[in-house]
């Protein structure tokens, strides 16, 4: 009924032409999508690489000989300082990424148990957040009233809050303990609200399309429609937000452990590592560029990832 | 009579590259307009008819592929560079578009939209170009214009914002206008409203108008002559008489047969065909 | 309109006591008892009573949250008699460490931090808004794929990280820049320009990186709009279309953004003024967070609040002049 | 001479609007069906027709239960339905069903065309002796679509196609009454004509009742039997349909007839003269015939 938009005649001749039996679901299309992109096979690649890096932390170390707390003192010179012995940061057969200066552990031992820690933190602060923040955005978003003006104030709240200096003040004045789960926990609290914003807004949305009404009429009840016409199509807006915060989880935890409140030694983050480089960054500049490359290619991966994610499942969602 | 139209249309072709090579949107299209007269062009969704005026503003997509000829008064526009196209654009020839609300920017008064226009071609005060543009609001019907000038497009009915987006196209004069689906957007009533001033107006402007639109009742009021399009074809060309008292393609036919009539002469007809 | 400004200010001063509230029940809660820390190792315990009677440490909570607000508005003083100790209003109290006020302590720090904070947006809005709409307008090109490529770079590179390179390249190896120190404009205008440029370009790159993918994503969604196609029908010139008809609706939204970005920064960039050594109310709160020093974290945390929801409250306001859907619609 | 089978009675409903501006925060009362009463006869169609706001969308939505009413009687076959329990809702809903205005928007789009077109079964607990992929296919074909389609999705279908898949679901459950809101209003003329013949079909065929919305008054002088006329929320004009038609009372009934476009009745009336004389070459060329390989139904 629409005047055409530049590609409208195309389109309907492309929905003419799908094959008649076994049409491509949406989740293989933005999969096919997904694969003929150079950027997202390198970054899937990396990161499954750093997956099998923390993974096999254990293994690796019993393989390269070194743990990741056992000193070296033969591979620093003590009479220099501790410098590591060699060129790039003591770089040699024995240690891969060379060793840290003073202590001379192993870096690659570190680094690997430091992807260990890191993954972990910020995997479950995705979990945590993802689950909650949808819970709430959908009951916000779909029950609206009263539920919706609790759940919004306290998402208001969290927001204004000036999170990364309380975060600090509060990893601070928590005692030790389980750092890591503290530090789940924390992440969790401040980083709920922006899952569930965007949770809420799309429900909202969703909740007013006609199938919903549809399955109402269809005799579905509140849960029916949440659980089977609301969800499934906030599925590809979850994975997005789940695999953008995978890397801000990962550069806040990094952050907070370069400052001291994160990750405590000597277990091993990469930020922690980075944050200890910082005095030894004129005479041994591998120190810090060996666990900050690793951090920023992690980083960047699942951004990258991310981004292509979204593109490909909205193209679908276009078509 | 040997005077050059208005505008002449030859073996028109537009080509989209897809992933599946290219698709020809438009097929071979002619027509010739003459000034005051009015050109409809019929079709259903899909069928061109909206690519064909965007080929005469050079507004398709880049990726597009025009060939065959576009004259206006003469002058050649296919193949002109986006440059050239502005002294055409607005000045010679303005459009009117479906959705007024979308056509609109929401952030400049509706004084500020009209007024760019007058004033990036013909220059001039802003004190001047108000002046026109409240003769131009004033002429499409709107009431208070001296107040309504400085609102907003969100601030007006959807009737009001089709009267404010001729206002735009009709400050400049320009000797063609083409409404593409001017009405689908609106209720009936406000149909006919839009209808009778865009006659009106160009009774005393002695414009030519392509009027695009998937409604043959509507075209059946304001066209006299008619292309019928399907699938970037034109499937039949005619007076509106020729096209509505005896339709010679099939296509037009059906169209014609599928038609819902509010006073219907073919009632006992369609109820054997069924 | 007054209405409106006086329940969101309203909103926004109870966000604010939640705030304090919150962080203060954590701190009152959680920390070990401020006496021990400030009367050292050598303590009796009737000097540690004391000093609790004098901060008030004796009273239950909700009396001594309320101490904490009055002093807030009213300021207050420490103890009774000749041995009292005044703050003035606002009071937050006084250092643990060096028994400074707090409040004198945060605004000798001020100016740093908002030096940081602006010249930093002054860069990142050049870079990310032109980078952005460069990007847009040449959307496919090397131009755009290699300014998108350097700002995904920019997204994902921990800010510290940025800072060791950056001073490891042009500090060790090049020695373009000397080793930041902290000085005063007026004494060397050369050095301080020096001493704040990396953490500029360091604060900048990650902003700019942001607002550059921002500002192309919004300018290519304006470029689609159907007002754009009635801009070039009516034979506008590309130059304006852009400008007025494209830049407003995409801009739009990143004032928003900019707007609760630099309110966050002017309440202290921790890490950059950290790895640089900037004295500024973030390197103020990372060294008494280091100290466990309660006053001082309580006001830098109110501080940063303050500058959040305030943030919030003015970029409302100003978006309310800037869209005029949101502005007429409420008459 | 048919029954009742759905009345309405004094319907009104109010909205709570929060100005939504910034600067406000009062709430209005508006109402946007006002007092409405109404009769659907038993295998018959009544039409409610009316301009963009005028309150015939949330009628429907009244008539079919998807809004509660502020105030009025709802009766289903004699029965008051106006608050129902979730037994009476359960058997309100195996009665009623709808079929939406945007075919693409009340298809969801993440199902197959077998889950969307079984749903209202699943929702309702109905078991199938002959299973509801035979089911499916049944109501695929009997709305004119290849039931070897039922496993794809709905992106994948033209929008006549799509809306077909729409009045499948809403047969699944063998209602009695249809309620149609702008059913056929996002198609193009040919695929509206095809819609509508179908819909005509299943009357006759089911002896469905049909409530239909729509703004098109040619398109209501084709299926309606008995046509209500709103206007801004009250309903002003109500009767069978040639009175309506051919004899309005109401002022805005009149206006609104006026205003539909009309083919100059001289060219009509020549080329009906033409038809009947059937001097057309290809005169097989039915409308129906035609336009079913323009929509794609069976290709």
């Amino acid at each position: 009924m629409s005047t055409a938009p530049s590609q409208l005649a195309i389109e309907v001749d492309t929905v003419g032409a799908s094959p008649g039996g076994g049409a491509p679901t949406p989740a293989r299309r933005v999969i096919s999508t997904l694969r003929r992109s150079p950027a997202v096979v390198l970054s899937v690649a990396y990161i499954v690489a750093v997956v099998l890096l923390a993974a096999l932390a254990p293994v690796l170390a019993s393989i390269t000989g070194w743990g990741p707390y056992t000193y070296d003192p033969e591979a620093i010179n003590a009479d220099l300082g501790g410098i590591p012995i060699g060129p790039l940061g003591g770089i040699s057969a024995e240690h891969w990424f060379g060793v840290e200066p003073q202590n001379g552990r192993d870096i690659f031992a570190r680094i690997a148990q430091g992807a260990q820690v890191s993954l972990l933190i910020a995997v479950s602060a995705t979990l945590v957040t993802t689950v909650v923040g949808v819970v709430l955005g959908m009951v916000a978003g779909f029950y609206g009233g009263w539920a919706d003006q609790v759940i919004s104030r306290v998402m208001d709240f969290l927001m204004a809050f000036p999170a990364l200096i309380f975060m600090i003040a509060l990893l601070s004045a928590l005692p030790a303990g389980n750092r890591p789960a503290l530090l789940v926990i924390v992440l969790s609290i401040f980083g709920w609200p922006y899952v569930a914003r965007v949770i809420r807004g799309q429900t909202m949305s969703l909740k007013n399309r006609e199938f919903v009404e549809a399955a109402r009429a269809s005799g579905a009840g509140n849960w029916r429609i949440v659980s089977r016409e609301v969800l499934p199509n906030l599925r590809g807006t979850i994975i997005v937000l789940a695999t953008l915060a995978v890397p801000g989880y990962i550069g806040t935890e990094a952050g907070l452990s370069f400052l001291g409140v994160g990750v405590m030694p000597p277990t091993p983050s990469w930020g922690q590592m980075i944050a200890s480089a910082v005095g030894w960054y004129t005479v041994d500049p591998m120190f810090f560029l060996i666990p900050g490359t690793f951090l920023f290619l992690t980083v960047l991966s699942f951004t990258v990832f991310g981004d292509h994610l979204q593109k490909a499942l909205d193209a679908g969602d276009a078509a | 009579m040997n005077t050059t139209p208005l505008l002449e249309i030859e073996h028109l072709t537009i080509t989209f590259p897809t992933g599946s090579g290219p698709v020809d949107v438009v097929r071979d299209l002619s027509a010739v307009l003459d000034a005051n007269r009015t050109l409809g062009v019929v079709g259903e969704s899909g069928s061109g008819k909206s690519m064909t005026s965007l080929a005469i503003m050079g507004l398709l997509p880049s990726t597009a592929r025009v060939s065959g000829s576009i004259r206006l008064n003469g002058q050649e526009l296919v193949g002109k560079t986006d440059r050239e196209f502005r002294t055409i654009r607005g000045e010679k020839v303005a459009m009117v578009f479906q959705d007024p609300l979308s056509s609109l920017n929401p952030y400049y008064t509706v004084g500020l939209q009209i007024e760019e226009a007058y004033r990036s071609h013909r220059g001039g005060s802003r004190r001047a170009a108000r002046a026109v543009v409240l003769d131009a609001l004033e002429r499409v019907r709107i009431k208070d214009a001296a107040r309504r000038i400085d609102h907003y497009p969100h601030q007006f009915s959807g009737g009001m914002r089709q009267r404010i987006m001729i206002a735009m196209a009709l400050c400049l004069e320009p000797e063609l206008l083409i409404a593409d689906e001017p009405t689908t957007a609106l209720d009936v009533t406000v149909q006919a409203q839009i209808l009778d001033l865009l006659a009106e107006l160009q009774q005393e402007t002695g414009s030519g108008m392509i009027f695009i639109t998937h409604d043959l009742a509507v075209v059946s009021q304001v066209a006299e002559d008619i292309l019928v399009m399907k699938d970037g074809d034109v499937v039949e060309r005619g007076t509106a008489e020729q096209i509505f008292s005896n339709p010679q393609a099939a296509y037009t036919r059906s169209l014609l047969d599928a038609l819902p009539r509010i006073d219907d002469p073919f009632e006992e007809l369609r109820g054997t065909a069924r | 309109m007054v209405l409106y400004l006086l329940r969101r200010i309203l909103s926004a001063l109870g966000i604010l006591l939640l705030i304090s509230l919150f962080t203060y029940a954590i701190f009152f809660l959680l920390s070990p008892d401020p006496a021990v820390l400030i009367c050292g190792k050598t303590c009796t315990p009737e000097r540690i009573d004391q000093i609790r009677g004098q901060l008030g440490l004796d009273q239950p909570f909700w009396v001594q949250y309320w101490e904490f607000l009055r002093g807030l508005v009213a300021g207050r003083s420490y103890g009774d008699g000749p041995s009292a100790i005044d703050c003035a209003a606002p009071c937050l109290g006084f250092s643990f460490q060096t028994n400074e006020s707090v409040t004198n302590m945060i605004t000798s720090r001020f100016p740093v931090s908002a030096t940081l904070a602006i010249g930093a947006a002054v860069l990142w809005l050049l870079a990310g808004i032109g980078g952005g709409l460069l990007s847009a307008v040449k959307q496919g090109t090397w131009w755009d794929r290699g300014a998108m490529m350097v700002a995904l770079g920019g997204i994902s590179l921990p800010n510290y990280f940025v800072a060791l390179i950056l001073q490891y390249v042009l500090v060790v190896q090049l020695q373009i820049l000397p080793f930041p120190t902290a000085v005063e404009f007026g004494e060397n205008p050369l050095l301080w320009f020096q001493s704040y440029l990396m953490p500029w370009l360091v604060l900048a790159f990650a902003y700019a990186s942001m607002y550059a993918r921002l500002v192309r994503t919004n300018v290519i969604d304006t470029l689609g709009e159907n007002f754009m196609r009635t801009a070039r029908a009516k034979g506008l010139a590309a130059p304006l279309i852009l400008r007025r008809h494209a830049l407003r609706p995409a801009l739009t939204p990143v004032v928003t953004l900019f707007g609760m970005d630099f309110a966050g920064l002017l309440g202290g960039a921790l890490i950059t003024e950290t790895v640089f050594g900037l004295n500024g109310v973030g390197k103020l709160a990372a060294d008494s967070i280091a100290k466990n020093d309660q006053p001082v974290i309580m006001g830098v945390t109110l501080l940063a609040a303050l500058f959040v929801v305030f943030g919030n409250v003015i970029v409302d306001i100003l978006y309310t002049v800037l869209d005029p859907r949101v502005r007429v619609t409420s008459r | 001479m048919s029954d009742t089978i759905l009345s309405g009675h004094n319907l009104t409903k109010e909205f709570i609007t929060r100005g939504d501006g910034a600067f406000s925060a009062s709430k209005n009362r508006f109402r946007a069906v006002d007092d409405v009463s109404f009769d659907v006869q038993a295998g018959r169609t009544l039409a409610i027709v009316g301009e963009s706001g005028c309150g015939k969308s949330t009628t429907a939505r009244l008539a079919s239960k998807l809004l509660d009413m502020t105030s009025g009687t709802l009766r289903f076959e004699g029965e008051d339905v106006t608050i129902a329990g979730a037994k009476e809702l359960a058997r309100f809903r195996s009665n009623v069903q709808v079929v939406f205005q945007d075919p693409f928007s009340s298809l969801n789009p993440r199902h197959t065309v077998e889950r969307i077109i079984s749903a209202p079964l699943d929702y309702q607990g109905i078991k199938v002796p002959r299973g509801r992929a035979a089911l499916v296919r049944e109501l695929l074909e009997r709305v004119g679509l290849n039931p070897d389609h039922s496993q794809r999705y709905p992106g994948q279908f033209s929008g006549g196609q799509a809306q077909r898949i729409g009045i499948a679901r809403a047969l699944a459950v063998k209602p009695k009454l249809v309620v149609c809101d702008e059913a056929v209003s996002a198609l193009d003329v040919s695929v509206q004509a095809i819609v509508i013949n179908l819909l005509r079909d299943l009357q006759a065929d089911l002896g469905l009742s049909y409530i239909f919305i729509a703004h098109d008054l040619a398109v209501v002088r084709q299926i309606a039997d008995r046509v209500a006329v709103m206007s801004q929320g009250k309903l002003v004009e109500q009767g069978d349909r040639d009175e309506i038609f051919t004899n309005p009372q109401h002022e805005y009934t009149k206006t609104l007839l006026a205003a539909v476009p009309r083919i100059n009745p001289e060219w009509e009336r020549a080329r009906a003269a033409r038809m009947a004389e059937g001097t057309h070459p290809d005169q097989d060329v039915t409308p129906r015939a035609r336009a079913t390989t323009d929509d794609g139904g069976q290709a």
